[in-house]
């Protein structure tokens, strides 16, 4: 279960799209803990994502 | 039998309903405005709005027609398919993008509504347990705006004119034209300065100042309410702004100082029972009527009577008397009214207080005694 | 409820087998019926709050009073009617789905019921004491549940704490159960989607009620042992509260509406006779929720006074997560189109669910827009859109969930045509009630007042109206689940024609004791 | 049957976590208050000025004076409105009685508008950095010292500084002095 797979399954759960090949696949990982850290961490860029955009958002106007 | 009567049931309703909505007044979307901001709003509730119209037409269209075509009854055979991400990654992305493409105006009006800077005007708004205070910034005139409606079109004893529960003794008076700076704060919970024409409603945090702004386009009067849950009487506390022309409010300036001036001159003067009397009872109407009740019986255990209370009929309670309306007491509803009336008027209040409902004290409370323990301000 | 295939001991009989049952079913039993009190207790108060509202002017309770009804009527209806009710269902349906004899702390089940009956006579008690119930709303802002409060707000504060406790019980109940208990043909992978929708929300109440629990404490010192975390004078801040309250709120308008998703994933596939569409994008957008619902809170905010950066940030996290949610409508419509339908009363209230619970997403959308949201706060047309996303979603997704799984519990069938004027009466109930409010709203009305202006007047004239009938319609429900659960039309094991799921293969009604041997799961 | 002890453990640890996590909030609030000025809360430490003065711009300051819950204190800022350089250090003075006719110990909480603008002003010396015992009918002057920073940012043009005192008599026991 390379870390790059957890990443790609993570990310199609923000978007809420997810094939069933790819789930059963994802499925076959012993344990969720990666997938859970990896969601807090992709949790953690999607809001510092956000906050520099707003930033950017805001030098902008 | 059961299908007929069913049906006339129906009918009978919307016979009443259709009656009812004949000659009613059916407000059925925002209010314009009069501004810049309340304008640029409106244009964004439209926009987002027949977005969503297009979208449920478009989904719900596609589940009813499925609704009738894709019944056991019409003997539709059931598809086993039951996925396809394609499908449902064009469904995800497209509302994104509406999104996106949704944000960016929003984004400009909302940095447009934090812009507060260079004002002309500045004027504190002080949220109080049912009333609002407005102080010019710089002009040092500051007064109370009390709700104004007549407590028997509340009680249902009086027909309820067209601004039921909208209009205020003293409404704020601005000029159009110029930017206007709020500075919202309170004196005691969370109360919400609202008016809808102008799409300015900032929260009111004891402790803590918020500002907003708004330029006004038109002359006219402009009404709101507190928008943010405050007690009893959140929903009698509303806001009246008057906007006017430059003159006009240079006018109404000097005129409202001057009456203010005249009003604390007036504590000078000696004053006869009969006139203490005359204005107590206006002054009772407006700020305690409200929790002492008209009759002064109070309702028990939260609001005491003052009808025959020992506070206000016995000689040795008069200086607690007027030390309570005077300081208030904390956690309860009664306010520290010595902040918020002038000498004239809270010497009059508790001289009717000790003489009305047959207390009959014949005590005259002095407007000079008053305005010694008064603030300066 | 007992069958002969009951080897060893039924349930005990009288009083005690309702105080200390450690059965799953007894459990579910006794929280759907608490949640149907309380549905019906917070009910009558917001009809006591329509009636005062149904002209100008003040004609049934005196203002204060009418602050206590919207204030209980809403923590009644939030914590006492629709949580219990999914925690019932939870119980119920749980084991029976993924094959495990019963919830994995049994005890701990009965006592997490029992603390709710205590918590919620303790809150409506308040309403006897000196100085009247709590009367600050639901969302109770410092300082008005604090220093300007009555002196009930202790026990509405010990109140909130029973029932938080209650919660967070039965979450971890629910999350050892479905994780260790699962028959071992059942992998993740072929879990129901209640039973997934059901492990997040678990997750979610573990994560949010201590905090909820933390805040109400942090008031009751602030009451009564002189720290200030909520008053400016000692140094703390009021937006504090605010902010705590809403970090645990929008993960519970989550925990409030997953189960629902859950149970409509179950409803519409079978009645469409086709299999879910999108199970795995529904899974995984739901646990992706678990975390998301973290980063947009302040959207209950935006006029409070955030800076510019934080309240540009709140509105597009606010944007971007409703769209893995909201999009999951489509899911359902996709899962019944060129199906094969019947319309049985489990269906009507799924489809309901599904329009009507779009339209209040539709305006929660609108809502999400800050600049917009400064005309739509605190007026009505917030009350309508959280009306729209809790009475459609929660509430009809429950009773479709109880018309769904009732001849299940009780073996009989429920009396179709009784149900069909119970979903017809409450669908036009709730649209007279709940649509007219977006116009007034939308017109200026302020929320949580007992008078308004004349302009007002005939569109609450039309909603009060509505009130009454949506409300006086849930006695047909009554009617129907006494006259379900005393006899009817036997039911046989798969009540529905293709319905999939482990609970189908257990006879109906269900035994006392079920899948004592794990089953296999083709 | 596994044996859930060992996840009902961590889900009782995540529980007690969280309920801690909540306590945190509130010194983790306060971080985010101070880096982001959030709603003008001010940090309550002395801090000397850089002695650089940017006379190009000239920054209007308002003053007012607020009692919370209308405590019986007279307070009036005496300064309503003067004009500051960034840098430059500069005093408003405030006027305040104690209108009753018991000891009374107010404290002043400041608020600043914009709310940018908070991470910018800075008080060298202030009366409301700590509490203020007023005996019967005691009236005081009272002073902040302050200098706006020099990099204040462009758009800010006038900045409003709200003076509230709150009655914190029973809050806190009044020190014999």
């Amino acid at each position: 279960m390379n870390i790059w797979k957890v990443f790609k399954a993570v990310f199609s759960a923000f978007i809420g799209v997810q094939s069933e090949k790819n789930r059963l696949e994802d499925f076959q990982a012993n344990s969720p803990i990666p997938f859970i850290l990896v969601g807090i961490l992709m949790v953690l860029i999607f809001i510092f994502s956000l906050v520099y955009l707003v930033n950017f958002m805001v030098y902008l106007m | 039998m059961k299908e007929r009567s069913c049906s006339s049931a129906v009918l009978i309703i919307l016979a009443a309903l259709w009656s009812v909505s004949a000659q009613a007044d059916w407000a059925l979307n925002m209010t314009e405005g009069v501004t810049e901001v309340s304008r640029s709003i409106y244009s964004l509730h439209m926009q987002i709005f027949w977005i969503c119209v297009v979208i449920a037409i478009a989904v719900f269209s596609v589940m009813f027609w499925s609704i009738i075509h894709h019944r056991k009854s019409v003997g539709a055979k059931a598809e086993q398919f039951h996925e396809n991400t394609t499908v449902e990654l064009i469904w995800t992305i497209v509302p994104v993008l509406i999104l996106v493409a949704m944000a960016v105006p929003a984004t400009t009006t909302l940095i447009e509504m934090y812009d507060t800077s260079d004002s002309d005007v500045d004027i504190q708004v002080t949220g109080y347990q049912w009333k609002w205070q407005y102080q010019y910034l710089g002009e040092d005139l500051s007064f109370f705006s009390n709700l104004s409606t007549n407590p028997d079109e509340i009680n249902n004893k009086v027909e309820k004119n067209k601004n039921y529960l909208l209009e205020v003794d003293e409404p704020l008076v601005v000029p159009i034209g110029k930017k206007i700076r709020f500075l919202v704060t309170s004196n005691d919970v969370i109360h919400s300065w609202w008016v809808p024409a102008f799409a300015v409603k900032r929260d009111a945090i004891p402790g803590f100042i918020n500002e907003s702004w708004t330029r006004i386009d038109e002359v006219g009067t402009y009404r709101g309410q507190c928008a943010e849950l405050c007690g009893k009487d959140h929903g009698f506390m509303p806001i009246v702004v008057q906007a006017v022309t430059d003159e006009d409010y240079a006018l109404w300036l000097t005129e409202k100082k001057a009456s203010i001036a005249a009003e604390v001159a007036a504590a000078a003067r000696v004053w006869s029972l009969e006139e203490l009397m005359v204005r107590g009872e206006q002054v009772y109407q407006k700020n305690c009527a409200a929790c002492h009740q008209v009759g002064g019986q109070g309702i028990s255990p939260m609001f005491p009577a003052l009808k025959a209370s020992a506070i206000a009929t016995q000689a040795e309670q008069r200086d607690a008397h007027i030390k309570i309306v005077l300081e208030g007491r904390a956690g309860t509803a009664m306010q520290a009214y010595g902040a918020q009336l002038s000498a004239v008027e809270l010497a009059a209040v508790i001289t009717y207080e000790r003489n009305a409902w047959g207390n009959d004290t014949g005590d005259i409370i002095t407007p000079q005694s008053i305005q010694s323990m008064l603030k300066s301000k | 409820m007992t069958s002969a295939v009951d080897h060893h001991h039924g349930p005990a009989t009288g009083m005690t087998r309702w105080l200390f049952t450690t059965n799953h079913k007894d459990i579910g039993s006794m929280y759907l019926i608490f949640s149907l009190l309380m549905f019906f207790i917070g009910g009558s108060m917001a009809l006591i709050i329509r009636m005062e509202l149904v002209e100008p002017g003040l004609q049934v309770v005196q203002p204060e009073f009418f602050n206590q009804m919207t204030t209980m009527h809403g923590l009644i209806m939030v914590f006492g009617a629709v949580m219990p009710a999914f925690v019932g269902l939870a119980n119920w349906m749980v084991p029976l789905m993924i094959g495990a004899p019963d919830m994995a702390l049994p005890r701990l089940n009965n006592f997490s019921f029992w603390l709710l009956p205590f918590a919620f006579f303790m809150l409506l008690s308040t309403l006897v004491m000196d100085g009247g119930a709590p009367d600050f709303g639901w969302t109770f802002y410092a300082p008005l549940s604090t220093t300007y409060a009555p002196p009930s707000v202790t026990f509405f504060i010990f109140a909130i704490h029973l029932a938080g406790v209650s919660s967070i019980l039965g979450a971890i109940n629910v999350i050892v159960t479905i994780m260790n208990m699962r028959a071992p043909s059942m992998s993740y992978m072929k879990m129901p989607l209640f039973v997934w929708t059901w492990l997040i929300t678990a997750f979610l109440l573990v994560a949010v009620m201590p905090v909820l629990a933390g805040t109400v404490t942090m008031m009751l010192t602030d009451i009564h042992f002189g720290t200030s975390f909520f008053d400016a004078g000692g140094g703390g801040d009021p937006v504090l509260f605010q902010h705590l309250f809403w970090f645990f709120g929008h993960p519970e308008v989550y925990i409030m509406i997953l189960p629902a998703f859950g149970i409509i994933s179950q409803i519409v596939p079978t009645f469409s006779r086709k299999p879910l569409f999108g199970y795995a994008s529904m899974v995984y957008a739901t646990s992706s929720i678990a975390l998301l619902s973290f980063t947009v809170w302040a959207h209950h905010m935006f006029t409070v006074g955030i800076p510019l950066v934080g309240e540009l940030f709140f509105m597009y996290a606010t944007m971007l997560i409703s769209v893995p949610t909201g999009v999951k409508v489509f899911n359902w419509v996709a899962t019944m189109f060129r199906g094969s339908m019947t319309f049985e009363t489990p269906m009507l209230f799924a489809i309901a669910f599904i329009v009507l619970f779009t339209i209040g997403g539709f305006s929660g959308l609108m809502l999400a827009i800050s600049p917009a949201d400064f005309q739509y706060h605190d007026t009505y047309f917030v009350v309508a859109h959280f009306h729209y996303v809790l009475v459609p979603g929660a509430v009809f997704s429950i009773m479709a969930a109880a018309y769904y799984w009732m001849p299940k519990w009780t073996g009989n069938m429920y009396d179709e045509y009784l149900g069909k004027c119970h979903f017809w009466c409450s669908f036009v109930g709730l649209n007279l009630t709940f649509f007219p409010m977006h116009f007034v709203g939308l017109a200026g009305m302020p929320r949580r007042i007992p008078d308004y202006s004349i302009q007002f007047a005939d569109f609450n004239l039309v909603s009060s109206l509505g009130g009454f009938l949506f409300g006086f319609s849930q006695l047909i429900f009554v009617l129907v689940v006494v006259k379900c659960v005393k006899g009817g039309k036997k039911a046989e094991a798969v009540v529905w024609e293709g319905a999939e799921g482990l609970e189908w293969q257990v006879p109906s009604p269900a035994p006392y004791h079920t899948f004592e041997t794990p089953p296999e799961v083709k | 049957m596994k044996s859930n002890r060992k996840l009902i453990l961590q889900l009782c640890g995540a529980t007690l976590g969280m309920f801690l996590f909540g306590f945190a909030l509130v010194p983790l609030y306060d971080v985010f208050c101070d880096i982001t000025g959030l709603n003008g809360k001010l940090e309550l430490v002395a801090k000397k000025s850089t002695g650089v003065i940017d006379t190009s711009r000239a920054i209007k300051v308002q003053f007012i004076a607020n009692t919370n819950e209308s405590m019986p204190w007279d307070f009036v800022a005496k300064d309503v409105e003067m004009t500051v350089h960034p840098g430059e250090n500069a005093r408003a003075d405030f006027f305040v009685q104690n209108l009753t006719n018991e000891q009374m110990v107010g404290q002043a909480i400041v608020s600043v508008s914009p709310s940018i603008g908070a991470k910018y002003f800075h008080k060298t010396q202030c009366f409301c950095f700590d509490r203020q015992v007023l005996n019967a009918k005691q009236a005081q002057d009272v002073s902040v010292l302050f200098s706006l920073d020099t990099d204040l940012p462009e758009s800010v043009k006038k900045i409003t500084l709200s003076y509230t005192f709150f009655d914190i008599t029973d809050l806190q026991p009044v020190a014999a002095n």
